[in-house]
């Protein structure tokens, strides 16, 4: 294999993981601008995507697209009422309140998945076949694409919805300017329902999306919600492009990084990029200065 | 030779069998109508939850079954059976707090588990100093090694499985290899393990890479190894995530032989990798393949009794981690059952173990040697369509 | 159509109200003035619901509206444009436009809406220019407009503006009071909070002053520009001098 | 220091040295063992989060610092664990310095990211530098801490070592809040700018209060190692630091006597919930839950306030024994 | 008298937006000097730049004849210059006396060691934090809450207790931005009469203020920003009189 051909396998390798972190990037990104909450559950709404459609395909047995939707409208309703239940009594909390309440909710998803599906990790067969696909002497799985196509899909819909809807302009009116959305009329407590829905259905969806190359399990949410906070923040928080080019950026430098240095220390070298963004670009890539 | 000792575990089997038999038929005899004795209480610590939970979860099922099954019967010479499970959290922290609780608290005999190697070496001091006996379900060496009095372990050593791959490998006249090993206490072991005895058998280890227990895609490092001369490559890891490893070395289009330890001993995560998992090769107990063994092998009807039981009880399949829990219980009943209530007596009646047939082997403990199994316990396994069975 | 009674409520801890009472009838303009910290800012968002009220109530057209929330207050037909404009500012002047009639969809539909956006752009003709730019982009008194202009899509029974001239050049200042003026003549109830007395006076009808929560005068705004008591409440002692 | 807290301290002291002729069960013993070592941590983390306003998700880190650096130490290089002790003290504080600098111009969730990053870093270096580490598998064989001939190897000796260092660290604590340097450093949580402008060199103290609670857990690390004498990096990792965070928030954030008690209660509860087996992690979930959203000033103080709301028509009495109890 | 503040063509500007644009002035030793404007006029930026919160784009600051400009804001306060804020920034998290002894710790040197172990130097000089803070309590009227969270005060004595918390680090020149705001007319008269008493102590005074009552019964000089700029400068008698002024300020109308 030449080093041209590993390269692009590299690439391919780090786009693969990046655009997981980049989906669940965008999950956080969509609360944290309604509410300026980090979601620490964010994770766990992945983990919930991807074992509730394991469970409607293997023991309710319905067909993958079926159970796509629905496990995905099952896990927003989570969302939903986690929102309801979990964030819409407090009264004005802090930023470490939140943080705390966030991760008892994931600590509980946690324990719920356990509980309904035990501790065994699963996978889903790939949409559509196995088959590796040869680019350039470099290997590309198919799922990899449906990822691709899927999260392209997600950024799209996102575009469309907050620049086109009614209810994505009022949701970015919440998080530009909270006050003048209640002067105009918006019910900013009802976005935050909205934008905890709207997370918890990204979040589903990349879990579904990656479970046939990534596998799952009840204990996966907190890695890969690391990972996505990672690469919201060095998107800069709230920047959705940011948290999509972040995510890639975690990926690829993640993979070089296996490649190239050591695979023991791959996640360190990803964690010392975002330590060195932060340090001297505290805004994240994204981001303005105004955040810090 | 090799048929002869054979033989001669044969008729030891046999007869400790008998032996146990009768005392079970005296107990049971002697204990009569009477009222119930006080119960003998043994402790087991596995990590039923958190990151190493596939693990504890067989292991917990299996003592309970055990136990559920000896007080059906009456219990150890009249004693009811009682086991106290813990939970580690695969915590080296809570593992030290459960097993002092078990102690110090319940008073139990003796101790099964932990699962992990980690939770084990942590608990070791304590055990040693309460002088309470140990048996470990966990691999690593460092258990044993050096022997220390009160501590024993039922897996296979490391470095027996390590001792199979490379003579298998010296047979196909394979020498160049590349290693992928999980970061998990299990993965490191057995890393150390093969770099250590590669060169006795003639070894080069072209590539030593590592990943993560929650990593999703191993692609970057199998990539890594694909650019080397490596003619096959030894997966090394306990966790689920090794069945990525699997799926994206096919994918890769990488077609050296792939070689994986005995962790992948769970037929969940051949089923996890697919058509990829066909054809790879691994050493392992014979529990996995017990379908595919000779009706004259010594641990057939102890494989196929426990297999059966545990899979119509749980209705999942059986694996090799249940396998190590149920040969540590069954030690100590045996022991409880000759030396009853004693913990320096039931130390000393387990280092003399002889021919006791396990799930993992048939077991010859020493002073000198506390996992009492050999490589011999290793059968090499390979895929076939999806089910494990003995290579030919 | 709009009466307080007894208002007291409690804005952090800077500012509160201790019992105020006004009315404002159909078609009037009203202004409130006071020094700043007054309490002004304060009365208009306990009357949109922003701030919880202790004690008191507001009536509007009889309908009790002291514990409703800001979107219910909308609907019923109250809008604040409020102080330092509060625009959506990473939002084109159109998406500013569009989200203030964002409680109307559902009732009246697109093409009321659309109609309503004509009638805005006629108005100011600027915003029309300028509607696929940022809101950040626009110069203060372009801001001002649009913010009046959002305050406007909500089609409000009455409005109020919190100190719609702070920050402007005066030929701008002259222009949004000008603006102001020309609302009313259209028929628009409107309550305007300012620190600039002597040009708020001239264009309302009435006038209340506010000090440090309390109403202190009331009165007609010719009244209001002779009284001493004013001059005093809003400008000080010496204020008599710098007066004439 | 005020009344209220000699007196609470004596409380403290008094049932710190009655405890064990009480419970003599070691087992208990090595709860409470815990206990106190967790409160090192906590009550540094008290100092930083809810004195400074400063918040860390990495603590574990400097916890399986100090652990690694002193029983590295005392099992590869023979070295006394006292002077292990000092060492890792040293080598915690100047890490802590070093990553602190920069991380502290960071606020909220971004001060929040840099330490979690910098926790998951030291996890895998920990993991990785199998040659002093053992790797994921650890090492054991830790010495115990030793003076003279009298060796600290039963849970009875441990418990009043620990205890008596928890005690003294606390003092320290209790001095600190009361003074200059601990007035400017809740000056900083009440109002950075503020406190800037009346001559507190904000940027200096944040780093400042950030070592101290890194070498509170590096003492807590320490004496982790010679206790439990196996060292493997599962303890200290994410996970940990949350639950740390926990235990500091469910006590009370703004007192390190909530900070105890939230450490005490938490370790207690965790164990008490065994007997749950597969559900504590669910009941675990679900309390943290209620305790944040119905009493988010931590366990006590909200229950305190709870019980005394409405019925005290001049709560401002109550009020001002919370303060100076503080 | 010469001057203790000089500000020579100070420039600020916010992503393009100019707040300040070329101000020059200069405070007297033991003035009372005003800063008067509209809403937006650069007041507070102007503030927040000489306490060095801010960096200036461009320009000069001189305190007692030594550049100031640039440095840290506690090195500022060291130096003798002090504020208070607009919007209350007391420290909720305190008592009202704690709060004073927090404007001691730039006169004070116990570090951390020292205060940890609690040694004899920390406890002396604890004790004379406190006596002093308590002087400065008495001083400004608030001695008899000194116990009590800040939370139970009112919004006069929060803002007494702000201008306590920085008489307490012994200013040469104190920055009183708004003081009366959102007072009643007794309460601002006490107020004007407190500016005035710490006058009498030495202390020069730079004050924003929108009551025009306390600033021409108090003040020497009057200095008028608008957009950025020193429209007028003079004293409170030929401000009232300066037509631009009026027009600016009050509205033409």
């Amino acid at each position: 294999m030449s080093l041209g051909n590993q390269l692009l396998q590299y690439l391919f390798t780090g786009i693969t993981i990046g655009s997981i972190y980049g989906m669940v990037a965008l999950g956080f990104n969509i609360i944290y601008n309604s509410t300026g909450i980090i979601n620490l559950a964010q994770g766990e709404f992945v983990m919930l995507g991807g074992m509730i459609t394991i469970f409607l395909t293997t023991v309710v047995k319905l067909p993958l697209f079926l159970s796509f939707f629905l496990s995905v409208l099952l896990v927003t309703l989570i969302g939903a009422i986690f929102e309801r239940l979990a964030i819409h009594p407090l009264k004005s909390p802090s930023v470490i309140t939140l943080i705390i309440i966030t991760i008892a909710g994931s600590i509980l998803f946690k324990g719920g998945a356990m509980f309904l599906w035990g501790k065994e990790t699963f996978t889903l067969p790939s949409f559509s076949g196995e088959k590796p696909i040869f680019v350039l002497g470099a290997i590309i799985l198919p799922q990899t694409l449906w990822i691709l196509g899927i999260m392209g899909g997600v950024v799209l819909l996102l575009i469309f919805f907050f620049s086109f809807t009614r209810a994505g302009k009022a949701m970015k009116a919440c998080a530009v300017n909270r006050r003048a959305a209640n002067l105009v009329g918006i019910n900013v407590k009802l976005m935050v329902l909205f934008s905890f829905a709207l997370s918890a259905a990204i979040g589903a969806v990349a879990g579904i999306i990656i479970t046939p190359i990534a596998l799952m399990d009840y204990d996966r949410g907190t890695m890969l919600a690391i990972k996505g906070f990672c690469a919201a923040v060095l998107g800069g928080l709230g920047s959705n492009a940011g948290a999509v080019i972040a995510g890639f950026l975690i990926g690829i430098t993640e993979s070089l990084g296996a490649g190239f240095i050591s695979s023991g220390y791959k996640d360190a070298i990803a964690l010392v990029v975002l330590l060195a963004v932060l340090f001297f670009r505290p805004g994240g890539i994204l981001g303005n200065k105004e955040h810090t | 030779m090799r048929k002869k000792m054979r033989r001669g575990r044969i008729i030891l089997g046999i007869s400790f069998f008998l032996l146990i038999l009768a005392r079970v038929l005296a107990s049971q005899i002697l204990a009569g109508e009477d009222k119930p004795l006080k119960p003998y209480k043994v402790g087991a610590i596995f990590a039923i939850t958190g990151a190493a939970s596939w693990l504890g979860e067989p292991e917990r099922n299996t003592v309970k079954m055990i136990e559920e099954e000896i007080n059906a019967l009456g219990g150890i010479n009249g004693h009811p059976l009682k086991v106290i499970v813990e939970d580690t959290v695969g915590d080296e922290t809570k593992a030290v707090m459960a097993v002092k609780k078990l102690i110090e608290k319940d008073k139990v005999l003796a101790i099964v588990g932990p699962s992990r190697s980690g939770t084990t070496l942590a608990v070791i001091p304590i055990v040693e100093r309460a002088k309470i006996p140990l048996i470990s379900c966990a691999a690593a060496e460092a258990i044993v090694a050096p022997v220390k009095p009160w501590v024993f372990k039922t897996p296979q050593k490391d470095s027996d499985a390590v001792v199979k791959i490379y003579e298998y490998m010296n047979k196909h006249q394979i020498s160049k290899v590349a290693i992928i090993t999980g970061t998990t206490g299990f993965g490191s072991e057995g890393r150390k393990q093969l770099k250590k005895l590669a060169p006795e058998f003639g070894i080069t280890i072209v590539a030593d890479e590592t990943y993560g227990p929650k990593d999703t895609d191993m692609t970057a490092q199998l990539t890594r190894i694909k650019a080397t001369d490596a003619q096959a490559v030894i997966n090394w890891s306990i966790v689920p995530a090794q069945a990525i490893v699997v799926k994206n070395m096919r994918q890769l289009g990488m077609t050296i032989p792939l070689f994986q330890s005995h962790g992948f001993g769970n037929i969940k995560y051949a089923e996890m990798a697919g058509e990829a998992a066909e054809g790879l090769i691994f050493p392992a107990g014979r529990l996995l393949a017990v379908d595919t063994l000779p009706e004259t092998h010594p641990q057939k009807e102890v494989l196929t009794r426990y297999k059966e039981r545990y899979e119509s009880k749980y209705g999942e399949n059986v694996s090799t981690f249940g396998g190590h829990a149920w040969d540590a219980l069954q030690l100590v009943i045996l022991a409880l059952r000759a030396v009853g209530p004693d913990r320096e007596r039931i130390r000393v009646f387990i280092e003399n173990v002889k021919g006791f047939v396990g799930t993992g082997g048939i077991f010859y403990y020493s002073p000198e040697d506390h996992t009492g199994l050999n490589k011999e316990a290793f059968e090499m396994l390979t895929v076939k369509k999806g089910k494990f069975v003995v290579l030919k | 159509m709009l009466i307080i009674r007894n208002l007291k409520s409690f804005y952090g801890y800077l500012c509160a109200l201790k019992g105020v009472s006004l009315h404002i009838k159909e078609g009037e303009i009203v202004t409130l003035i006071g020094a700043n910290g007054a309490g002004k800012t304060t009365l208009l968002n306990s009357i949109m619901g922003l701030v919880s009220i202790r004690e008191g109530e507001i009536l509007l057209f009889k309908e009790d509206i002291t514990k409703l929330s800001p979107p219910q207050i909308i609907k019923r037909g109250i809008t604040l444009v409020p102080e330092g404009r509060e625009l959506f500012a990473p939002l084109t002047v159109m998406d500013n436009l569009i989200l203030g009639a964002y409680h109307r969809y559902r009732k009246n539909g697109k093409a009321r809406i659309r109609r309503d956006l004509e009638v805005i752009f006629e108005r100011f003709p600027v915003l029309k220019e300028r509607r696929k730019q940022p809101a950040i982009t626009l110069s203060g008194g372009e801001q001002q407009m649009l913010a009046i202009g959002r305050a406007l899509m909500s089609r409000p029974k009455i409005l109020l503006m919190d100190e719609p001239s702070t920050g402007l050049s005066p030929v701008v200042r002259r222009e949004i009071f000008h603006i102001i003026s020309e609302l009313h003549k259209q028929g628009t109830t409107i309550l305007l909070v300012e620190q600039n007395a002597k040009a708020a006076l001239k264009i309302a009808d009435r006038g209340y002053v506010i000090e440090t929560g309390r109403i202190v005068a009331q009165g007609s705004a010719d009244d209001l520009l002779n009284n001493q008591e004013v001059k005093r409440a809003y400008l000080g002692k010496e204020y008599k001098k710098v007066w004439e | 220091m005020g009344k209220k807290n000699l007196f609470s301290l004596l409380v403290l002291g008094i049932m710190v040295m009655i405890l064990p002729l009480v419970i003599s069960n070691p087992y208990y013993l090595s709860i409470l063992i815990f206990v106190g070592i967790y409160s090192l941590i906590t009550i540094g983390l008290s100092l930083l989060m809810g004195y400074a306003g400063q918040i860390s998700l990495g603590q574990a880190a400097f916890f399986g610092i100090g652990a690694y650096t002193s029983g590295i130490l005392s099992t590869k290089f023979s070295l006394s664990p006292w002077l292990a002790l000092i060492i890792a003290i040293f080598v915690t504080g100047g890490i802590a310095f070093l990553i602190g600098t920069p991380a502290l111009r960071l606020k909220g969730h971004y001060l929040a990211m840099a330490t979690l990053a910098f926790g998951q870093i030291i996890f895998i270096i920990l993991n990785e530098e199998i040659a002093y580490t053992g790797g994921p598998s650890g090492f054991g064989q830790i010495p115990y801490f030793k003076l003279g001939n009298f060796v600290f190897n039963s849970d009875f000796r441990y418990y009043y070592f620990v205890w008596s260092i928890v005690l003294v660290v606390l003092i320290f604590s209790l001095n600190l809040i009361h003074s200059r340097v601990g007035r400017a450093l809740r000056s900083i949580h009440g109002s950075e700018i503020a406190a800037n402008v009346l001559g507190v060199n904000t940027a200096k103290y944040k780093i400042q209060v950030f070592v101290l609670s890194a070498i509170y857990a590096s003492i807590a690390g320490t004496l982790y190692a010679h206790f439990v004498t196996f060292l493997s990096p599962g303890t200290f990792s994410f996970s940990f630091s949350i639950a740390l965070l926990t235990m500091v928030v469910i006590g009370g954030m703004d007192s390190i006597w909530g900070a105890i008690m939230g450490t005490a209660l938490l370790t207690i509860l965790l164990e008490f919930l065994r007997i749950f087996h597969d559900y504590d992690i669910l009941i675990y979930g679900g309390v943290l839950l209620l305790i944040m959203i119905f009493l988010p000033e931590g366990v006590f103080k909200g229950l305190f306030n709870l019980i005394y709301k409405g019925n005290f028509p001049k709560n401002r009495l109550i009020k001002k024994s919370l303060e100076s109890r503080r | 008298m010469s001057p203790i503040l000089e500000v020579v063509a100070l420039r600020k500007e916010f992503g393009g937006v100019r707040a300040l644009d070329g101000v020059s002035f200069k405070v007297n030793q033991h003035q009372i000097k005003a800063i008067i404007g509209p809403n937006g006029a650069g007041k507070t930026t102007l503030f927040n730049i000489i306490s060095g919160l801010y960096f200036p784009t461009s320009g000069l600051i001189k305190f007692e004849n030594r550049e100031i400009t640039g440095l840290k804001p506690h090195l500022i306060t060291k130096r003798g210059i002090c504020r208070t804020f607009q919007n209350i920034q007391i420290f909720k998290n305190m008592t009202v006396l704690e709060n004073v002894m927090v404007g001691r710790h730039c006169r004070t040197r116990c570090e951390f060691l020292s205060t940890l172990m609690k040694l004899k130097r920390a406890r002396y000089e604890e004790e004379s934090i406190l006596a002093f803070s308590q002087k400065i309590l008495s001083f400004v009227g608030l001695k008899d809450r000194a116990f009590e969270s800040v939370s139970n005060l009112t919004i006069q004595e929060q803002k007494l207790l702000e201008i306590a918390r920085a008489l307490a680090t012994e200013p040469k020149l104190l920055l009183l931005d708004e003081p009366a705001a959102g007072l009643s007319i007794r309460e601002t008269e006490c107020i004007a009469e407190l500016i005035s008493r710490i006058r009498e102590r030495g202390i020069t005074i730079l004050l924003v203020e929108h009551d025009m009552n306390v600033v021409m019964e108090i003040s020497d000089e009057v200095i008028v920003l608008n957009s950025g700029r020193v429209l007028a400068e003079g004293a409170p008698r030929e401000i009232q009189n300066n037509k631009e002024v009026i027009a600016v300020y009050l509205g033409e109308g």
